[in-house]
């Protein structure tokens, strides 16, 4: 069971570096048709992240006052971070007002950031198979978990899901970057037709040695979680809760645990081992 | 409440300005504190504020056992400010004494927040909390349901709250804040109820009850129905209530309510408040407090005033 | 409260959905009223919106003898919401119904809001309203100082509130509304004392008590220095009160607070109200309650919901 | 004494036409300088204006939902309508968060707009001769009202005031509309050093045959009627009070009168006989 309120264990902390808390500003920003949009952000003292960390973002600087509506900053995964230079990207999908307005960002303009935050997807084991499986937003969460997998010499198939070719988010950079891809769209306006699902189970087919890397809508990862758990395959989920902070103090992206109580998804998480959650209990 | 609004000051560095206040007993270095439930244990602060820019923190309220809180969704976003509905999630009084504070910086200040659901329980929290080093006084949660009143909060009655307060002061002789619920017809009798028990000073508001609701699913955005709103939007409603309170008692008020910056502040001095406590503004901006306290000295020089707390109840109201 | 929100039934037109809705005796074409203080007495309107698209307004609130309201700044904008401290001015009944009343196209269905400062002139406005042709029904304004009561609003104390309605109810036979006001800690109470007495239905709720501050100044924004908060930011809190209400009370409510668009008048109907008031929008949209209505239908058709009023409490809350 | 919430008289109804809600598009935004501001708005079905009257302007189209903060529409005097075409021009400052986003308007976005509102200026007498004086956000209520009455044949002399040259906007349109101008600014940046109220009294010089019209911040306006009562001129002046509706409804715009009372600016003026102005009164 997990302590209610507690803290992550120490060596965590140590390893992701300390969050900063900035304005960054945006150096590039680009719609890439439909709803879907590209920020690059130059973040001043940025040091790094690791795949699957996020960070909370407010369309304009943090010292603005009034801050009203849209109230709470967005978290956003780190996409990339191109050419080392303390620059970030966000692939994100215009949604609601606070989407809106960062979508509305233009070059030179400065957005609030807090981050990075969570503890990303755990280091790779050299020479793993990975599936990593995504959704939606969730495609932003695992473009760089697939590189890095890949540059430590392991082997990455990436499987796509939308609910149409606009709908879809990133393919190019996944083929400029040589992962191998399958798409699926349910109108199937773009790979095959059906749920990204369809391709999990057929590339996993009882394979228990292959490691599911799951983000997307709910659905998605439980159903992903289940195609795992019946090949017997470990599979990790990047959980996407609503947060007001996403450092740990408002307690409002708990998600429930099968151990009972809960997990901060934002402090524990995003990334967990699928069979920790109680996905009944999810929002 | 001064005549002397009006008067133009000759203008002072903020050097210059005295930020101390004492809030029932609690000496702080400025009237800027951090409020209850969202500044968690003040250590997760640590790589955005130096905790000692502000004037302390309150802790997330402490039962005397470790809890979970609600299922989610336990948050939702609302026209400028969010709902909560955490309710009791906290890793309980012992483990705070014992972990918690011992992990903060030298030199910061701490004020224990405490609530539970029954009156014995209450003082029992504030007895263990008051003897703990690093405490410098303790805030009773008073917006938490009284299991033998059927659920209504604490600070919903008078009567009821007037036996938790007397309970807690026989319990404690640290500083006693008492943290007062929005959710009243008249907030200035409860102020009136826990100064006649013997409270230090007066912590308001809390979240006001209020309920969201999803229209596409047909259901209540929190799995908890209802859930306290809090940011800007209770701002308006959180200074009428500060400035009815500090019309009714002698001691001190710490206002609270939608402050996101030293104007914000400003306003919940001028209204009768001795020092504020910044809330929800700390998710959209983890150094914000720090902020608010330099603000709020650079108002005070902007109008001369060598003392920060020469601004309480500063508000020209012409007499009324 | 139905347990069948997550089924889904088959969309249909809006032309299908009959928007009809029976409020306390009063039959409205459509739910979607217009808020008192916000619509004038309606012919000022005339340029911008059809009256015969929404379900009807509710005048300005009247007084016996025409009024002045309070000196200026009356008004004054903060998070989402405004301030207003407008007072007692308008025309007077007689005027209301001399005047005002014949200039407006017919089908229009209009309800007359009344307050005074003693329960004996409430009366005796009543019963000169319920006469009038063209009256569809009554809203009484309980969120008026009651001057026997030292300025308490009649709407925050249950006895004088329940003294109000009573007098109001023997001398008018018209449908009853009663418009309460949210500066209470038992909304559900006051509404049952409505109900006990007569009342036929009952609004909620009436503007926030707040207060708004000029930093530069040191003064309040408003002469009046306390002022009504209205807007989106409190509509989370009209949710709340009107859910409370509506699972204390039998007689329908008309649910008012914040709404802007058609999904906001959705979540009052969802929450258990009969029909909903439009108030502040109309300031920044002069037609959005004839869209409000519009949508209102459309949410019913494509939720498969045959007519609007199938919508009334259907929250799904899990039983509780 | 006026009514208390009474209707304006009818025949001013009629005069001015009926006022549109519509969401208008914009056709040019331009910063001129400082805080100044110009946007010229196309509005489906304009049918013309009087000078003096206002429009209430909303950042963005009226149907955008949520429209929740800034909360409240902008009142903004019509400025001129250059071309005949159904376009109107706003000359405005930005002040605050809602002229904040007026200001960020670009072409081809929605503003809406309800107006014109109020009575604006009577009619000029032929061959009358006025001095038109104005000072910050004030000028813009009176350009059109000088062009006019010199095309009616009348005498116009135009005197602005500003804090300083960045605060002064429109100078270039009075003079290409050959309107006579004299400037003072306070810190003597342009024109003549000290208030334009100063102007004022060397131009009137006791003349009481000459129209005061006056617009801008209420200290300059009581001044400019003092100036002219001294001299047996008549004065009219355009209040600026704070608004919430702009058209009657919510009383928030109430100016106290001599005789007793409120008159609504947005309804029964903005324009108004400074005598009947009850000046300790204003906000
Ligand atoms: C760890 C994490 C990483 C994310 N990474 C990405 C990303 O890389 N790209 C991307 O497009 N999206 C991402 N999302 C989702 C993104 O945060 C939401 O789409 C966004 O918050 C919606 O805001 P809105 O104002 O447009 O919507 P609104 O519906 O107006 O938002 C209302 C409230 O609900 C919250 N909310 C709404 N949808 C979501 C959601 N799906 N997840 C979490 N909160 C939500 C908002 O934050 C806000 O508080 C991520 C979410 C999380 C938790
Ligand atoms: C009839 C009329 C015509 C006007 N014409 C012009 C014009 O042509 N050009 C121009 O630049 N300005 C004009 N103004 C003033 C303009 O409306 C304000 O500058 C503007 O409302 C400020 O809004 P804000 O959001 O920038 O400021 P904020 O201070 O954020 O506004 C807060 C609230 O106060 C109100 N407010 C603030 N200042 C004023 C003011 N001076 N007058 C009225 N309300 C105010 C706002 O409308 C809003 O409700 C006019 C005002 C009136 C009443
Ligand atoms: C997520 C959340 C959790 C909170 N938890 C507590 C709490 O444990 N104890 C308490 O006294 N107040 C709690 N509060 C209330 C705040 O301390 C504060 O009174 C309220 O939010 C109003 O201030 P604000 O508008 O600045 O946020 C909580 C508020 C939020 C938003
Ligand atoms: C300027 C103004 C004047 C009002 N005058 C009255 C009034 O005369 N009588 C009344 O019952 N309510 C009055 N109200 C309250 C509204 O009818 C409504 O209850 C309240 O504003 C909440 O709804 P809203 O948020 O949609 O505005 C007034 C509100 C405003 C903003
Ligand atoms: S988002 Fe605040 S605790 Fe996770
Ligand atoms: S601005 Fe509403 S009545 Fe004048």
């Amino acid at each position: 069971m997990a302590e209610p309120g507690a803290s992550p264990a120490a060596g965590g902390e140590a390893s992701r570096g300390m969050p900063l808390r900035v304005d960054a500003e945006v150096v590039a920003a680009e719609c890439e048709g439909g709803a879907n949009h590209r920020l690059r952000l130059a973040v001043p003292g940025w040091r790094g992240f690791l795949p699957g960390q996020f960070v909370m973002l407010s369309p304009g600087a943090l010292a603005a006052v009034p801050r009203t509506d849209p109230l709470l900053p967005r978290p956003m995964a780190i996409y990339r971070a191109p050419g080392d230079r303390g620059e970030i990207e966000i692939l994100f999908k215009r949604h609601g007002r606070g989407t809106a307005l960062l979508a509305a960002a233009r070059v030179g303009q400065k957005v609030g950031l807090v981050g990075p935050l969570g503890r990303g997807f755990p280091t790779a084991d050299p020479g793993e198979r990975a599936v990593l499986v995504a959704g939606g937003t969730g495609i932003a969460s695992i473009y760089e978990l697939g590189v890095r997998i890949r540059a430590a010499g392991g082997a990455v198939q990436v499987l796509l899901g939308a609910r149409g070719v606009d709908d879809l988010m990133g393919e190019a950079d996944f083929v400029s970057a040589g992962l191998p891809l399958r798409i699926a769209t349910e109108d199937g306006s773009r790979g095959e037709r059906g749920l990204v699902t369809d391709l999990l189970e057929q590339e996993l087919r009882g394979d228990a040695a292959t490691r599911v890397y799951a983000c997307g809508p709910t659905p998605m990862m439980r159903r992903a979680a289940e195609i795992a758990r019946g090949s017997g395959a470990p599979c990790l989920v990047s959980l996407e809760n609503p947060m007001a902070c996403g450092f740990g103090v408002c307690l409002g992206c708990a998600a429930p645990l099968r151990e009972g109580g809960f997990a901060l998804v934002c402090r524990d998480g995003p990334v967990f081992d699928a069979e920790r959650i109680e996905w009944a209990g999810l929002p | 409440m001064g005549g002397s609004a009006v008067i133009s000051r000759p203008e002072l560095t903020p050097e210059e300005v005295d930020p101390r206040v004492d809030l029932g007993g609690i000496a702080l270095r400025n009237p800027v504190l951090t409020a209850s439930g969202t500044f968690g244990y003040g250590t997760e602060f640590g790589p955005f504020l130096d905790l000692r820019r502000i004037g302390g923190f309150v802790a997330k309220s402490l039962t005397l056992e470790p809890r979970f809180g609600n299922p989610p969704p336990r948050i939702a976003e609302a026209p400028s400010a969010m709902l909560n509905a955490i309710s009791l999630e906290n890793v309980g009084v012992d483990a705070f004494v014992r972990e918690k504070l011992p992990a903060l910086p030298e030199g910061v200040t701490v004020v224990a927040s405490l609530f539970e659901t029954e009156i014995d329980r209450y003082a029992e929290a504030a007895k263990r909390l008051s003897g703990a080093p690093r405490v410098a006084g303790l805030e009773v949660n008073a917006s938490c349901p009284h299991v033998k009143s059927g659920g209504i909060e604490f600070g919903q009655d008078p009567a009821v709250l007037a036996q938790l307060i007397r309970a807690v002061r026989r319990a404690t002789s640290a500083p006693l804040l008492v943290k007062l619920s929005p959710n009243v017809t008249h907030i200035a009798e409860m102020a009136r109820v826990c100064e006649g028990e013997g409270a230090d000073g007066l912590s308001l508001i809390n979240a006001v009850q209020a309920l969201e609701v999803d229209v596409e699913r047909r259901r209540p955005v929190l799995a908890n129905i209802l859930g306290g709103l809090s940011g800007p939007a209770i701002r308006p409603i959180a200074l009428r209530m500060v400035w009815q309170a500090s019309r009714a008692v002698e001691i001190p008020i710490c206002g609270i309510g939608g402050i996101t910056s030293a104007e914000d502040a400003v306003k919940f001095l001028l209204c009768g408040a001795s020092a504020v406590q910044v809330g929800t503004a700390n998710y959209l901006d983890p150094g914000v407090a720090g902020d608010v306290a330099d603000g709020l000295r650079a108002y005070a020089a902007r109008h001369g005033f060598p003392r920060v707390q020469d601004l309480v109840g500063q508000l020209e109201t012409g007499g009324r």
